[in-house]
């Protein structure tokens, strides 16, 4: 079997997540379907690791990790904040930006 | 493509077969995530997906991080996903039209050409060498082998990282955390409002809600000497989110006024 | 050349007089005019000086020059503001302050009711500097300086009362169509530059031998076009008429006596090089001949006096111009007759003016009539002023002019004959229309309004003009006694061999008479025989109207350049705001237009910017994939 | 000694002094920004004094390391035609203070900034003619587009914020451009011997003939568009429509001069041989300024407009004596330049005292001033006729030079221009005779003449343009080394006369 095949699974799981992003109002969706785009990410990292015999892909995917732990940490936050002012979790209705 | 790059050589056996039954369970559990109503059907799915990849970790040769991965990321990512979940109403279903016209073709069309376009990259890519395999690095043990580099070479990004963690926490918190809008009213504030208020009906504080001696729950009134409930005796958030239970099976039927007092 | 310290005084006396009076202003109201007329006079007395140190030097040795300082030197353009006094120049500077202190004199009286009159007598002493720059300049660019000074000075006083629109936009036409001849007076100095290297009389005198004749006449007409522009000379005549909105003494010196002379100076002065340049010497000939015959045909319709004499002035400068144009013999006469013109055009003026006075401001000589009995000075003084222009022997003008249309039957061939003819055609002419105003103001019925009260003027106005009068007798003789100014000026011009005479003098001058008597007859029986109407019949042959409205000059000049002018003004203000700035506007709106097209993709919607930020991904891929094969 | 250092850093301290002043005590503040403006040109006469005029090498050189990394340098040096361009700013400086006292009132922010912008700017003026190094020069010239922003943008009237912004936006396109020639330079220079902005050391450069033109045309336009020549002409009289009098002054006669001052400084030093190449196109468009802005002067009912449009027509001129490449036209240009700034000066303040008073720009709204105003009046007709280049003021020595010079080596072009005299007496004494002839119109009736304040604000302006144009001699000695330097540079020779054998 051929490590490349990881990659490729991927790249797919990395754009389904990126379209999950664009077609999910779900503001909670929307983050699962970004972490899924950086666990991809790190499915790559590994798979390089393996290819390259040292460990330093890992120890991205570990940081990469940590990071996605904050940052769901602080976007659930806001999630919650958001949806105590507009009790609704859907990201169009947060669409202030405009004006 | 016999040419091709990225020859890592044939793994073993087993693993193929891990990845061909899990690979597509996976694809399908993604995709899943997308087309289902139900934002915690969405998270059991992205829960499968995690598994499914902390065990090709594992079968990569990354044990440390596949644990990990189960554990902070199925584990507390997750459940906190979960608990959110709970919170904004675990029940609500979303709507999968689309209210932004136009978006839903862009999305598609861009996300084929994205994935179409980086899987034919993949094909073509070569880093010029074979593949070494994970054993090697692995000789000392894994988690060693990660150690070894966390705590030298990136010891500098592990400490920011460290730093990012606390200062996200403390972020979540400040964002979390309920504003105030008035000065919380003091007990001397509280008991003068008693007295002073409309009427002296108050004064000596609300009923406490239940029906005594049958029913003792928050969300039931209580009830009047009369036998009628008692609406100020139930919480007012608890009215508004309509989760007031009917007290009107425990009223008292008839009173029985005809009783006449012993002499 | 001698040098001289003193020149400067004569311009710098009146260029004072003009400083102080208008710096000083209302402080010096009391005294301004004798100050002016004081400055004017010592500066006449300077050029007496001046004229007796030059008689008593020889020949060679009288031009005198004087240089001041270093004005503009680049290169080798090199020009030092420098004074030249020669045997030209004093006669110009004799008549300028003489006339013009007699015009100081006559003014004194004459602007005595105007508020502003200190204002006037600073103009005036401006003007008497300016010309004399004028005239003692010692190239061509410190002649342009005068030139333009009295342009100035003459836009200053035909507009002095200018709280009178009319009188105001008769100034503007006359400074901007002065300023046409300017034009070709730079031209001039710019093409005498770029082909000798020198603008100053000597230099180019010097030069002028070995110059191309091309580049000579092409100097040569642009000279003419300078002269045809300050001396109200065709095609650039309209603006002489309207200028009679001055105060009458500002005709009678600048518009009679010396500004609109200067012309005639240019051409005399630069004598080598017309010389030279026998195509511009013809065209300055024809210029001459068609302005004398304009100015005639226009004077025999006009019914405001000044206008009259104004026409008058216009066609004895065609005939100065002539003379000039016919080349070294003809330039001492037409000094003669710009002397002896400056006489009795001047007292005539001034006459006018003094019959305007007494007439409170009437100007028409339809209202006129029978003035001789209650101004008999003034019709003595202006009587002999219409004998002299009329070139009646012994009066001035019968030496000058007839000097001239002899020399116009000398130049030989059919030429001759033309332009004699015409010279002889435009004295009747002349005796026509002088005779006609003679008539209707002085002699006949009176045909004034009731309240006008007709009197003689002020003895401070009237001895200016007697001395005038005196002038207006005696000048032709004492210039043309034994060939005295011919003589005078001969050291400045080249020496010329003796035509064959066409005609004997006797004929030419006994034509002459002829045909002054034949106008002065026709005036007679048309004007004295009849009554005139106070108002001028309308029911007129076409060509009186014609000559009524200055032979359609005025709306030649709208037709032609002040009406297509302003059409392309008004298109070109509108092409800069609709078509320059629009290109402009433009682009800032097509900026914003884009702008505001793009700001729809700014949706607020998160999720519109997250499938900009895949679609800017798959870009990238794309490149990434086209550029790594 | 740092004399140049020190003219800059002179009105800089001045309005840091205006800055510390309280805002309430406008007096004050006026009077400490007029002592400035009187001490800085006081400083420049007695620099001015110690010029030896007849050495054409930059004087008063400094030379200080700025930016080493990129080799740039604060240097500053000056030649006969900046010390010129130099008195001219600083001279203009505090009349334009003394002449516009009460118009920095009704601004839209203080007094005391208006003060400070105005000595802001002047030490810009000073270091715009006086760097030598050209990426100091781009940086002043840049920043000198700031406080005129502000001072039209805050103080003028109508669609000042219309006129600003259009200002602003038209010449920081020709700055950008500009900018990229001046990139293009530096990378240049690099690769041949070393990276630099010196200006004598770009000057020596090695480039394509390509190039040169392209380079050129960057600095070319920038300069076009500052010393507006057609048809790039169309912000400023929007920009003198709606600044204040004082601001235009500076604007067109000190500004705008940065633009025919570069041409000769950048275009002609740098590239030489792209000079020769666009000098018909330039010349050509030259001639077109001179008759055009002439007519649209005559076109335009707003006495502002129409000073901007003589101005335009002046420009041309200028532009024109610059690429005559004779001395007489390279000499006329720069005096043209220091006499245009006094004739447009006395005209713009002359002309905003009567638009002050009368609370119109609108020329047929006057009428009659000869009576009711006379001196205002003689002063306008003054500025006038200087403006239109008569014999005995200023303008005519430089007009005439630059038309001579120019018709030397190029006779149709100099006789085209000729024509334009014919218009300015029309520009001119179309608005003297509606505004001041005529009878008194309706509501002219009670202007007041000027006063003391303004009689000394005018005088100097008055006196100079009479001055000079009687004895020019000891501005042209300053100038004529410096301009036959340059055309000496360039290869060129002044024509011999041709005895008319062309």
């Amino acid at each position: 079997m051929n490590a490349a095949n990881y990659l490729y699974l991927s790249a797919m799981l990395f754009t389904i997540g990126a379209v999950g992003v664009v077609v999910r109002r779900n503001a909670i969706v929307v983050f699962m379907c970004i972490e899924l785009m950086l666990n991809a990410a790190n499915l790559s990292f590994v798979t390089f690791s393996r290819i390259n015999g040292d460990l330093n892909g890992q120890v991205v995917a570990f940081f990469t990790m940590v990071v996605a732990a904050c940052e769901v940490v602080v976007g659930l936050a806001i999630i919650v904040t958001i949806y105590r002012s507009r009790r609704s979790a859907s990201v169009d209705d947060a669409s202030l930006l405009k004006r | 493509m016999n040419e091709l790059a990225l020859q890592v050589g044939q793994t073993a056996a087993p693993e193929a077969m891990l990845f061909w039954i899990l690979a597509p369970l996976t694809l399908a559990a993604a995709l899943g995530m997308l087309l289902v109503k139900k934002a915690v059907h969405s998270a059991i799915l992205m829960a499968f997906v995690m598994v499914a990849l902390a065990i090709f970790y594992i079968a990569q040769g990354a044990p440390f991080l596949g644990i990990v991965q189960i554990v902070v990321y199925t584990g507390a990512v997750m459940m906190l996903f979960l608990f959110i979940l709970m919170l904004v109403g675990v029940d609500s279903s979303d709507s999968l039209t689309e209210t932004i016209r136009g978006l839903r073709p862009i999305a598609i069309t861009a996300a084929v050409g994205f994935g179409g376009l980086l899987v034919s990259l993949l094909g073509r890519a070569s880093i010029g060498r074979g593949a070494v395999g994970i054993e090697a690095a692995n000789s000392e043990g894994n988690v060693e082998g990660i150690a070894q580099l966390l705590f030298s070479t990136f010891v500098w990004p592990f400490e920011v990282v460290s730093a990012l963690l606390i200062t996200a926490a403390l972020g979540a918190m400040v964002l979390a955390h309920h504003h105030r809008i008035q000065e919380r009213p003091t007990q001397r504030q509280l008991s003068i409002d008693r007295f002073r208020g409309d009427s002296l009906a108050t004064a000596a504080g609300l009923p406490a809600p239940g029906v005594f001696a049958r029913h003792n729950a928050v969300d039931v009134p209580a009830l009047l000497p009369d036998g009628s409930p008692a609406p100020a005796s139930v919480n007012a958030s608890l009215k508004a989110r309509g989760d007031v239970l009917d007290s009107s099976h425990f009223e008292l039927g008839t009173v029985d006024t005809s009783v006449e007092e012993e002499k | 050349m001698m040098s001289s310290h003193s020149l400067v005084y004569l311009i710098a006396l009146p260029l004072a007089g003009a400083a102080i009076l208008l710096l000083a202003g209302r402080r010096s109201d009391k005294w301004g005019h004798l100050l002016a007329t004081g400055l004017s006079a010592s500066s006449f007395f300077l050029g007496l000086y001046q004229l007796s140190l030059m008689l008593s030097r020889s020949n060679e040795q009288r031009p005198v020059g004087q240089k001041l300082f270093e004005w503009i030197s680049v290169g080798t353009f090199n020009i030092d503001a420098g004074l030249m006094l020669d045997q030209l120049s004093i006669c110009f500077v004799l008549l300028i302050t003489g006339v013009g202190t007699l015009i100081h004199i006559y003014s004194i009286s004459y602007m005595s009711h105007d508020p502003d009159r200190r204002r006037f007598f600073a103009f005036l002493n401006l003007f008497i500097a300016a010309m004399l720059l004028l005239v003692l300049g010692d190239s061509y660019l410190n002649l342009y300086v005068g030139w333009e000074g009295v342009g100035l000075a003459s836009y200053l006083l035909i507009g002095f009362w200018n709280q009178k629109l009319a009188y105001a936009t008769a100034s503007k036409k006359a400074f901007v169509m002065n300023r046409i001849g300017d034009m070709g007076l730079s031209f001039a100095i710019m093409i005498a530059f770029a082909t000798m290297g020198t603008v100053s009389f000597t230099g180019v005198k010097a030069a002028a031998e070995h110059t191309s004749t091309a580049a000579l006449t092409a100097i040569g007409i642009m000279l003419l076009l300078a002269a045809t522009g300050k001396s109200a000379q065709f095609p650039l005549q309209a603006w002489l008429g309207d200028a009679m909105a001055g105060p009458t003494p500002v005709s009678a010196l600048i518009h009679a006596a010396t500004m609109v002379t200067a012309g005639v100076y240019l051409i005399t002065r630069s004598n080598f090089i017309f010389d030279a340049a026998p195509t511009a010497q013809l065209l300055v000939v024809i210029v001459g001949a068609i302005t004398l015959m304009f100015g005639a045909l226009i004077g025999t319709a006009k019914d405001d006096i000044k206008k009259a004499l104004a026409a008058s002035t216009m066609s004895q400068i065609g005939y100065m111009i002539l003379g000039a144009g016919l080349g070294p013999v003809g330039y001492a006469f037409a000094i003669m007759h710009l002397l002896t013109h400056g006489f009795f055009k001047a007292g005539m003026f001034l006459g006018a003016g003094s019959v305007i006075h007494g007439m409170n401001d009437e100007v028409n000589i339809r209202k006129y009539g029978a003035l001789r009995k209650f101004m008999p000075i003034t019709f003595a003084t202006f009587g002999f002023g219409y004998l002299a222009i009329l070139g009646v022997p012994p009066f001035a003008g019968f030496y000058s002019k007839d000097m001239i249309i002899e020399t116009a039957f000398n130049s030989g061939g059919i030429k001759g004959i033309i332009l004699g003819s015409v010279t002889l055609l435009g004295a009747g002419i002349t005796a026509f229309y002088m005779t006609r105003v003679m008539i209707l103001t002085f002699t006949g019925t009176s045909r004034w309004d009731e309240e006008v009260h007709p009197y003689e003027s002020p003895w401070l106005m009237w001895l200016p003009m007697a001395i005038l009068a005196v002038g207006s007798v005696t000048s032709g003789y004492l210039l043309s006694h034994g060939n005295a100014l011919v003589n005078w000026l001969s050291p400045l011009f080249e020496s010329h061999g003796e035509h064959d005479e066409f005609l004997p003098p006797m004929v030419v001058s006994g034509l002459a008479l002829a045909m002054v008597a034949i106008g002065v007859a026709i005036a007679f029986l048309k004007y004295s025989r009849s009554d005139v109407d106070a108002v001028a019949p309308s029911d007129v042959s076409i060509f009186t109207t014609i000559a009524r409205q200055d032979l359609m000059q005025d709306r030649f000049n709208e037709a032609v350049f002040m009406r297509p002018g302003q059409l392309l003004t008004s298109v070109l203000v509108k092409t800069d705001e609709a078509i320059i700035d629009g290109a402009v506007r433009g682009v800032g709106r097509a900026a914003m237009g884009t702008g505001a097209t793009l700001r729809g993709v700014q949706s607020g919607f998160v999720r519109s910017y997250a499938a900009l930020i895949l679609i800017g991904a798959v870009a990238l891929i794309a490149a990434i994939w086209v550029v790594v094969q | 000694m740092t004399w140049l250092t020190l003219l800059m850093a002179l009105p800089l301290a001045g309005s840091l002094a205006v800055a510390a002043l309280p805002k309430t005590n406008e007096k004050l503040v006026k009077q400490t920004a007029l002592a400035t403006t009187l001490i800085v040109m006081a400083a420049t006469i007695a620099m001015a004094l110690g010029f030896q005029r007849d050495n054409v090498e930059l004087q008063f050189v400094e030379k200080y390391s700025w930016i080493p990394f990129f080799g740039i340098n604060y240097a500053l040096g000056i030649d006969g035609l900046a010390l010129v361009l130099i008195l001219m700013s600083t001279i203009l400086a505090p009349v334009v203070v003394l002449a516009g006292w009460n118009e920095s009132h009704g601004g839209r922010w203080s007094v005391k900034t208006f003060y400070i912008l105005i000595l802001v700017l002047e030490t810009m003026m000073i270091g715009v003619f006086a760097a030598t190094d050209v990426f100091l020069f781009y940086v002043i010239f840049e920043a000198m587009l700031i406080p005129v922003y502000f001072l039209i943008g805050g103080y003028g009237t109508g669609e000042r914020s219309a006129a600003a912004v259009k200002f602003l936006i038209y010449s920081l396109f020709g700055g950008l451009l500009m900018l990229a020639s001046i990139i293009a330079l530096y990378v240049m220079s690099g690769a041949q011997g070393g990276h630099t902005f010196d200006l004598a050391a770009l000057s020596s450069l090695e480039m394509s003939s390509t190039t040169q033109d392209l380079l050129f045309l960057g600095f070319f336009i920038a300069f076009a568009i500052k010393a507006p020549l057609w048809p790039l002409h169309t912000w400023l009289p929007d920009a003198a429509e709606s600044a204040t009098p004082g601001t235009s002054v500076l604007l067109l006669g000190v500004l705008d001069k940065v633009g025919t001052f570069g041409m000769i400084r950048y275009c002609l030093t740098l590239f030489p041989e792209a000079s020769k190449t666009f000098t018909p196109m330039i010349l050509v468009l030259a001639v077109i300024s001179i008759i055009y802005g002439a007519i649209l002067a005559i076109g335009q009912r707003d006495l502002k407009r129409l000073i901007a449009f003589t101005s335009i027509s002046h420009f041309g001129f200028i532009t024109m004596g610059i690429f005559a490449m004779t001395s007489q036209g390279h000499s006329g240009a720069t005096l043209y330049m220091f006499n245009h700034a006094f004739s447009t000066a006395a005209l713009f303040l002359v002309g905003g005292w009567m638009i002050s008073r009368r609370g119109s720009s609108t020329i047929a709204d006057f009428g009659g001033l000869q009576r009711i105003t006379p001196v205002m009046a003689w002063m306008f007709f003054l500025a006038g006729m200087s403006s239109l280049a008569l014999p005995g003021l200023s303008s005519f020595v430089s007009e005439f030079l630059v038309l001579v010079g120019t018709f030397t080596r190029y006779p149709a072009h100099a006789v085209i221009a000729t024509c334009g005299i014919v218009l300015a007496a029309l520009y001119i004494l179309i608005p003297v005779q509606k505004a001041l002839h005529g009878p008194t119109t309706p509501g002219n009736e009670n202007l007041s003449d000027l006063n003391l304040r303004e009689k000394i604000a005018i005088a100097p302006v008055i006196a100079i343009i009479v001055v000079l144009g009687f004895y020019p001699s000891p501005l042209l000695k300053v100038i004529n080394p410096a301009a036959s330097h340059v055309i000496a540079q360039l290869g060129f020779n002044d024509p011999v006369p041709t005895n008319g054998s062309k």
